[in-house]
């Protein structure tokens, strides 16, 4: 890690999000340079979509607010929006990051089609014909392995399974050709087959474009599979640094738990799952 | 196609299908779980496992198709009121929809009374006796159950869900994707806690998910469904060993590459 | 990598659509349009009857009050008769019904005119009057809501929220009121609130039927200078007394469009700021123009006290009048031709909700 | 003011500002309101009128309500027997539509007054005309003459001539129009109004908003001096009077008192005092609770605060009733009859003294068209509350006020009226007749209905022997007291500083041919 | 939809200053004080009226003065008098018609959101339900206000029927919507897997988990209530004279106003707009202490 030469993309120091007066993160920090791959695990509710909202701007300025001894994004300096109360009602996106939400039922826009939500994106990034940005579009969407393109442009959200839209998600996010991209659990409502080929994509565009990429998910298994590093978070703490590879000599005893608790198919002949209880029952009979 | 002749005894599904207006969502379905088995439905995203689910609970009405439970026809026992209460002692359902299960104008205790009370005919202090025993089985802390839903985690909220189906000590358990907002520690024990309860009661589960590991863990016998249909069923091992069917194949070979890459780090 | 051949199901709606004909799918397709439109039909023929039976019950006898109440006994059974006021009610539901699919709206009993032609240059001015209003209106609050949701925390905005939250605290008349008696008799900026024209002008050649639009097909600047600067005060206080309204359910609407996930990831994935705000405005329009419609039949019955306030003489003036001489028939075809204005209004309402959400075609599509 | 006309087109054109527009053209279907009146005496004309007089004193120029002058007739004659009025009619007058005036006209015109079910003709003109078949005789193209069956009417008869609803028509035009159900064309003229002999002929009509008056070029007195009139709707009252404060308006009519006075007083418009015929009156149903009791009559028109009305609400522009006939009638002296006053006291008195000990209750019904009226009532249940009646006013709109008032179902009403045709005998028999739809009291006495017989047995109505029944007859009513006439009402009506020209009428309305432009 | 004439709370979209935040309780009873002093008023209005509001107490059309505080009116009556024995009629006829146009509406709405897609007998009461509502509301308020009550008389007891009945459209359609929302919420699936009755789904989870924007809705209800009853004076069709009332107050001071003789028009409307004001007020404070 030391020897890591690459540019710094995303400093992320000692950052804290309270929502009213009770704390969701506490004293965060993270480091992502260039093409770097970097998962955030832990357990549900320790603050990790707080995280990626504060560092991409779309806290809820109602309810949360964020403080930072620093929060810079290579492209464009983040403190100035730290307050989220100070921001523009309709937020302004960080030129160079784009964002993939948790829910991808929810985040396509139901009335357009998702033919003129990709073009307006290429549009926006570079200037082309309306022609070209729908060949554009129709080339994007096969890229992330949409079988029938041509159909899938003229359709609006609704009609298509989730799976689509998951990929359609990430085509939109790619289509600005971010250099970081946050990536909120992209995969959550897909099965192993779709989360698998779903990722490959993101990963083999984020390589093609030399994108660097922030996941947060549940699942051990791809972020030991396609990260670098793997940040663990606990109870709005980042308790370790990881490189991905590295994962199974962790040191954390919280990581080590989590890692002990993952199910496989293996696990499937067990007659009890392993807990954290359990495991911690079983280690201290084990000290005893 | 493994039909299992039962006799009466058990859910038997035969020919199942439901339609919303131009969507075939189940399209033909038919199966039974014996009292007491452990049945799992696999399959992708809108392949109708949820569908099948709440037509079993007898929440929705099937398009076609029948829905015996222990020899009973689905839609006479629950064309009368007493038929609807008693179907309902029988079978529970845990919804998928964590969020919203509980009215949020109510405790948690309260709505966790109305089973006992309507279901049960229990007194209130017979169901908060029987509460408090489900809570301590669930690892649930006492003082939860005064809050309301909106004050709950997911987590929480889910682990609720699973204490008001159990609280009846239905025959027959439908779990819609009962573990999937747990995390992974939270997922094992409640895991473990329904395996118990199925043995322990001789209680049959039906256990819809779309995560393998899991499935595979609780499961006999498994289902996979694609596109509002049966694609392949058997015994779970012998599905999961030898997949026929190729989105089978596929799901089963996605979880084997990833555990065998992770065994080659 | 397992990308499986079959990983991406096709969209269901398209999958399962039974290939019966062409014709027949084009129907299915555009199901929730015919729907809606049959429905508003089948809306317009129930109210013909209620129109009927409801005026029956009007007290007053017209054709008393017709002949001054000079005539009585045989003299008045047979005035009555001529109005074909005699027979059953059974009768006279079927020549009126009979006359209405000849598209024949009556004539009046006070007056004698044809109630189409009476509604016929009535409905075009006051329609004039209530869309003139209703635009305005309509302008000021997508205005004045932009600048509130996009400058949420500074003074102007606060000020003009609690514009907005005055919502219907002041009935248009005491605007109306208050607005005349200082622009026009204390001031005097604005024209005499006596009518749409100057006396002294002749009105244009009628074309359309809306005065001012006449006006300017005829080329008749000075009458059209008369028509909008008689128009532009009762104009303005339907704006000043509706635009609250609007503004309200515009900004919450567009608060929470921008609040939902779909604007943030428009935003995360880059999109221009145009497309941004045009999203959100499609996503918050459908309630506001459903709310438009809705202010059509409130601004409608605003017209009644305003053109008598102004004395614009348009429909309200001949319900007024058509209800003090008991004009069954005025009334019934009124009330009649109203329901159909505001029916299709709501039509126009309802197509215009669906086409900016196709969400809300299947929600009426699980009706009935 | 508004000025954005060409000056030349103004000078010779007013606008008129009114509360509403006539419901119909046709006088056969429709013969109420205020505008309507207007419209008739503008657009029509009748053989006779009775001649415009300047007024003494303050008063405006009226009519002279006893003498005949010619009108289409060139002259008329009276044959020995006093039977047969023979009219010769002008052969300069011609109609809006161009056409001269013939015999056939006036033949046309009053079968058509007598044959159309709704006409209210014949029942007003009862007994002196009730058969034009047999009454109405054409002796030549321009000569016609109509026979009656007692000298006695005659004078009614010319009244009736020399008013609105004798007025002549076009029947070519109306001919054109007719149909064999309607050989009238009275369905063809409810909307149509150019078939008259009028000064003027409606050129533009906007339903609900304005009617352009153009001068008629053939009307037999020559062509008016104001050659447009424009009457625009203002239905509210106030705007009314606000709009001739401008100069927006040259005559506002139906302004309320308060108005009216307040703008003759800031000297930004005239009124005029005339010897009304106009009279506010509450007609009370003497044969139900409580009014069948005389003696309830008596202290309720003691209860009714009649200074405080005339001087808050009508401004002074109201005079006690002492006669309701007009005391210029030639041999009529009003002798023996006084105007109501107002005596809590006395009424209560009379009330405890009838063995009334609780406030008797009643409904007074108003017209709410009317505003002053309302207001009236207002003052009236406020006062009477101190002479022990407990009044509840009832507001109702035209129609249902007009029906109660036929049906005889108001314990009482207060309304407007006045009778057009200012003959003694025409007026007590108007609302009088015992049974007739106008005789809302249904007042119906062996006296007065033998003092009626009396007077008009006498003959002439004017005589003093016939006048002195006249004054019988009213002293009856006075002591009966059917109907409580609360005041005269002057016109409320205003008009700019730069008109003149106004003669009060009969009909209470405006003659345009008269006005004229007075440069200041 | 946008029958939501009141909708949600607008001070959601923007936060009020924290610096000066009341705490809950502080300021529900904050935003109830308005009303409280309109219902007190309601009670002592016309104890505190110097004269009878009813009867003529002096010269008409007087300017404001230490005699008539308000001044009188074209008949005489005094302004002050009036305004405030007002109070004791037009309130309870607001409140009358937001009662029976809430509670009719919110039975409507519920029926038709929870039974129009049904079969049987109670399906079709609830889509007959739904068409006469859209018919309602296919006239105008006013219009439909104005004709009803020339039919069936100028006392408060038909106007408030009647513009009760043609209000109604507004809250069933509001609640219809969130019926139709609350319905196929999980809580209503899991009432019936715990064996409640249909009554008790409905009553216990439906209605009042769905009558939040209805409630809101309430102030509108209240101030349109309100407002047409002034209109319907206005077009000669309200309460009848002298009884103190806004509306015909409005209308017969409305020709004084536009002449200049402004105060018999100005006190009432003032009151009208405070009482709408306080109405919307406290619904506000309500529905926020709610959430
Ligand atoms: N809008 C909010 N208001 C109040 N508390 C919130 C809000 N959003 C999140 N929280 C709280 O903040 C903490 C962190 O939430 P966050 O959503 O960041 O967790 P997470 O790690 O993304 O969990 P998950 O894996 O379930 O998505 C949680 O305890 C949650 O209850
Ligand atoms: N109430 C409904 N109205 C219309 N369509 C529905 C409804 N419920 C389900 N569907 C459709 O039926 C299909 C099957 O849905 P179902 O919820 O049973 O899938 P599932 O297998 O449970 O999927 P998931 O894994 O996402 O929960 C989907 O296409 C869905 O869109
Ligand atoms: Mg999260
Ligand atoms: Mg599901």
């Amino acid at each position: 890690m030391t020897s890591d030469t690459r540019n710094i993309v995303l400093d992320v120091q000692n950052l804290s999000i309270h929502y009213g007066d009770a704390p969701a993160v506490t004293g965060a920090y993270l480091t992502l340079r260039e093409g770097e791959k970097m998962a955030v695990v832990g357990e549900s509710g320790s603050g990790k979509t707080s995280l990626a909202n504060a560092i991409a701007g779309f806290l809820d300025p109602l309810v949360g607010s964020v403080r930072a001894d620093r929060l810079d994004f290579r492209y464009a300096p983040l403190n100035r929006s730290i307050d989220p109360r100070r921001q523009p009602r309709i937020p302004v996106r960080t030129p160079g990051m784009s964002m993939v939400f948790q829910d991808a039922m929810h985040s396509l826009d139901p009335v357009w089609t998702i033919g003129s939500q990709l073009v307006a994106v290429l549009r926006g990034a570079e200037r082309m014909t309306a022609r070209a940005a729908r060949a554009a579009a129709v080339k994007r969407l096969a890229a992330v392995g949409i079988a029938d393109p041509g159909r899938v442009m003229r359709a609006r959200p609704t009609e298509l399974s989730g799976g689509m839209r998951q990929r359609v998600m990430i085509a939109i996010a790619m289509a600005s050709h971010p250099a970081l991209l946050i990536a909120d659990e992209p995969t959550s409502a897909l099965d192993a087959t779709l989360a698998v080929s779903t990722m490959q994509l993101m990963f083999d565009l984020a390589d093609q474009e030399g994108t660097a990429l922030l996941m947060i998910t549940h699942d051990i298994e791809l972020c030991r599979r396609f990260t670098d590093t793997t940040v663990v978070m606990h109870q709005g703490r980042v308790v370790e640094t990881i490189a991905s590879d590295r994962l199974d000599h962790a040191r954390d005893p919280y990581t080590r738990g989590l890692l002990a608790c993952v199910p496989t198919l293996e696990t499937a002949t067990l007659a009890e799952l392993p807990t954290l209880q359990s495991i911690a029952a079983a280690e201290r009979t084990a000290a005893a | 196609m493994t039909v299992r002749s039962v006799d009466d005894a058990g859910i038997r599904v035969t020919d199942l299908g439901r339609d919303f207006h131009r969507v075939q969502a189940v399209r033909s379905v038919t199966f039974a779980v014996a009292p007491g088995r452990r049945v799992g439905i696999v399959g992708e995203s809108g392949s109708g496992k949820s569908t099948v689910a709440r037509i079993i609970a007898g929440l929705d009405r099937p398009t076609r198709g029948t829905v015996h439970v222990d020899g009973q026809d689905l839609r006479s026992a629950l064309s009368t009121a007493r038929g609807r209460r008693e179907y309902r002692r029988r079978v529970q359902l845990i919804a998928q929809d964590t969020t919203s299960t509980f009215d949020p104008r109510f405790t948690i205790r309260q709505s966790l009374r109305v089973p006992g009370q309507r279901l049960g005919g229990w007194t209130r202090a017979e169901c908060d006796t029987a509460i408090e025993e489900i809570a301590e089985e669930l690892s649930i802390d006492v003082s939860l159950l005064e809050r309301r839903p909106a004050q709950l985690s997911g987590g929480q909220r889910q682990r609720m869900a699973i204490a008001r189906a159990l609280l009846v000590r239905p025959r027959y358990l439908v779990c819609d994707e009962a573990v999937s907002a747990l995390d992974v520690s939270v997922q094992g024990a409640v895991l473990n806690l329904l395996k118990r309860y199925s043995t322990d009661h001789d209680a049959a589960l039906l256990f819809v998910s779309h995560g393998l590991p899991a499935t595979a863990f609780i499961t006999d016998e498994l289902i996979v469904m694609y596109r509002g249909e049966i694609a392949e069923a058997g015994r779970t091992t012998q599905v999961l060993g030898r997949p026929t069917d190729p989105y089978t194949r596929a799901l089963v070979g996605a979880y084997r590459e990833m555990e065998s890459a992770r065994s080659g780090a | 990598m397992s990308v499986v051949e079959h990983t991406a199901p096709p969209a269901a709606t398209d999958a399962d659509e039974a290939p019966a004909s062409a014709g027949l799918g084009a129907i299915r397709r555009h199901w929730w349009l015919l729907r809606t439109i049959l429905l508003a039909a089948v809306n317009l023929l129930v109210f013909v009857f209620v129109s009927f039976f409801l005026v029956k019950l009007i007290p007053g006898d017209p054709v008393v009050t017709a002949t001054g109440g000079r005539l009585t006994g045989a003299d008045l059974e047979e005035a009555r008769a001529s109005y074909g006021l005699d027979g059953s009610v059974g009768e006279q539901l079927l020549s009126y019904l009979g006359s209405l699919a000849r598209l024949d709206l009556g004539t009046s009993i006070a007056t004698g005119r044809p109630i189409a032609e009476d509604l016929a240059t009535r409905i075009p001015a006051t329609l004039e009057l209530v869309f003139t209003g209703l635009l305005a209106a309509s302008i000021v609050a997508l205005l004045l809501s932009h600048y509130v949701v996009t400058h949420r925390a500074n003074r102007v905005s606060r000020v003009l929220l609690s514009y907005a939250r005055s919502a219907g605290a002041l009935p248009e008349y005491v605007i109306g009121i208050a607005f005349i008696y200082l622009f026009f008799a204390v001031l005097g900026w604005a024209p005499a609130p006596s009518g749409r024209l100057d006396p002294m002008l002749l009105a244009p050649p009628q074309v359309t039927g809306f005065p001012l639009f006449d006006a300017v097909i005829a080329g008749d600047t000075a009458a059209a200078a008369s028509y909008a600067s008689r128009l532009a005060l009762p104009v303005i206080v339907m704006m000043v007394a509706h635009a609250p309204l609007l503004m309200k359910t515009l900004i919450i609407n567009l608060d929470h469009a921008i609040d939902e996930p779909s604007t943030r990831f428009r935003i995360a994935s880059g999109a221009p700021r145009r497309t941004i705000l045009l999203s959100i405005y499609r996503r918050a329009l459908p309630s506001v123009v459903a709310m438009l419609g809705m202010m059509f039949g409130l601004l409608l019955g605003g017209a009644v006290v305003l053109e008598s306030l102004f004395a614009l003489g348009g429909l309200g003036q001949y319900a007024v009048d058509a209800v003090n001489a008991s004009d069954v028939f005025a009334l019934r075809s009124f009330l009649l031709v109203v329901a159909a204005m505001c029916l299709a209004i709501y039509l126009i309402v309802d197509i215009l909700t669906m086409t900016l959400d196709p969400r809300r075609r299947v929600e009426t599509g699980k009706g009935a | 003011g508004c000025g954005s006309a060409a000056s030349s087109e103004e000078s010779s054109a007013f606008v008129i500002v009114t509360a509403a527009q006539p419901p119909s053209f046709s006088y056969e279907t429709s013969a109420t309101g205020y505008e309507a009146g207007e419209f008739w005496a503008n657009t029509g004309a009748t053989l006779i009128r009775n001649p415009y007089v300047e007024g003494e004193g303050d008063l405006s120029a009226s009519q002279d309500l006893f003498g005949f002058e010619p009108l289409l007739a060139e002259s008329y004659e009276v044959s020995e027997d006093r039977l047969t009025y023979t009219f010769h009619l002008d052969p300069d007058a011609k109609s809006v539509a161009g056409n001269t005036i013939t015999a056939d006209d006036v033949l046309f015109s009053i079968k058509r007054k007598f044959e159309t079910p709704t006409s209210v003709v014949p029942f007003v003109s009862a007994p002196a005309l009730t058969d034009p078949d047999t009454q109405v005789t054409v002796i030549d193209e321009s000569t016609v003459s109509i026979t009656i069956s007692d000298p006695g009417y005659g004078f009614t008869l010319l009244s009736m001539l020399a008013n609105q609803p004798y007025n002549i028509y076009d029947s070519t035009v109306l001919l054109e129009h007719a149909t064999d159900d309607d050989p009238y064309a009275v369905e063809w003229s409810e909307t149509n109004a150019s078939y008259g002999f009028g000064a003027y002929e409606l050129t533009d009509y906007t339903p609900g908003e304005q009617m352009v008056y153009t001068a008629n070029p053939g009307y037999v007195l020559g062509e008016p001096e104001i050659t447009t009139i424009v009457q625009r709707v203002v239905p509210d009252a106030g705007q009314r009077a606000n709009l001739v404060r401008s100069g927006d308006a040259q005559i506002a009519t139906q302004l309320r008192p308060a108005d009216q006075v307040d703008l003759a007083d800031s000297g930004a418009a005239q009124i005029f005092t005339v010897p009304t015929n106009a009279y506010v009156y509450i007609p009370l149903l003497t044969t139900a609770e409580p009014f069948d009791d005389p003696e309830v009559r008596r202290a309720f028109s003691m209860a009714i605060p009649y200074d405080d009305i005339i001087d808050d609400v009508y401004r002074g522009r109201l005079d006690p009733v002492g006669s309701i006939l007009s005391e210029d009638a030639p041999g009529f002296d009003g002798e023996g009859l006084a105007a109501p006053e107002h005596d809590p006291a006395q009424a209560q008195e009379i009330l405890e003294a009838a063995g009334y000990t609780e406030p008797v209750e009643f409904t007074l019904t108003v017209n709410s068209a009317v505003p002053d009226l309302e207001e009236t009532a207002v003052l009236i249940q406020s006062a009477a509350a101190d002479a022990g009646f407990d009044v509840t006013v009832d507001s109702v709109n035209s129609a249902v006020f007009q029906e109660g008032l036929a049906a005889k179902t108001f314990q009482a009403s207060m309304g407007r009226d006045y009778a057009i045709v200012q003959s003694p005998p025409y007026v007590l028999a108007l609302f009088y007749t015992p049974g007739s739809p106008l005789n809302w009291p249904n007042y119906e006495t062996p006296e007065f209905s033998a003092a009626l017989a009396e007077g008009n047995a006498v003959g002439d109505p004017l005589t003093p022997e016939a006048g002195a029944w006249w004054n019988e007859a009213q002293r009856i009513l006075q002591t009966d007291l059917p109907t409580i006439y609360v005041g005269y009402v002057q016109p409320l009506n205003a008009f700019g500083n730069d008109v003149g020209g106004y003669v009060f009428r009969t009909d209470n309305v405006i003659d345009y041919s008269q006005l004229t432009r007075e440069t200041e | 939809m946008a029958a939501a004439i009141a909708g949600a709370d607008l001070d959601t979209v923007i936060p009020r200053r924290r610096t000066r935040r009341l705490s809950p309780r502080a300021s529900l009873v904050l935003h109830c004080v308005p009303l409280g002093i309109v219902l007190v008023l309601t009670f002592i209005g016309p104890l505190l009226a110097p004269f009878d509001p009813t009867r003529v107490v002096g010269t008409s059309s007087q300017p404001p003065s230490a005699e008539w505080w308000f001044g009188t009116d074209s008949m005489g009556l005094d302004v002050f008098s009036r305004v405030v024995a007002a109070f004791a009629l037009n309130i309870p006829m607001a409140l009358a018609i937001t009662v029976i146009a809430t509670g009719l509406g919110m039975i409507i709405g519920l029926i038709a959101g929870m039974y129009e897609s049904r079969g049987g007998p109670i399906g079709l009461v609830a889509r007959i339900l739904t068409r006469a509502v859209d018919l309602v509301q296919a006239i105008p308020v006013m219009i439909a206000g104005l004709v009803l009550v020339s039919f069936f008389g100028r006392n408060p007891v038909v106007i408030v029927l009647s513009l009760a009945l043609v209000l109604v459209p507004f809250q069933a359609r509001l609640m219809r919507t969130e019926v139709l929302k609350t319905r196929s919420d999980a809580y209503v699936d899991a009432a019936r897997l715990a064996g409640e009755s249909e009554a008790e789904i409905v009553f216990r989870h439906v209605l009042p988990n769905s009558s939040r924007s209805t409630i809101e809705n309430t102030s509108a209800i209240f101030a349109m209530g309100i407002i047409f009853c002034a209109a319907l004076g206005f077009l000669g069709v309200g309460v009848p004279v002298p009884a103190p009332e806004w509306g015909s107050m409005l209308a017969n001071g409305a020709t004084d106003a536009v002449v200049g003789r402004w105060w018999p028009f100005l006190f009432p409307a003032v009151a009208l707009g405070l009482s709408v004001w306080a109405a919307s007020v406290f619904v506000a404070g309500v529905t926020r202490s709610r959430s």
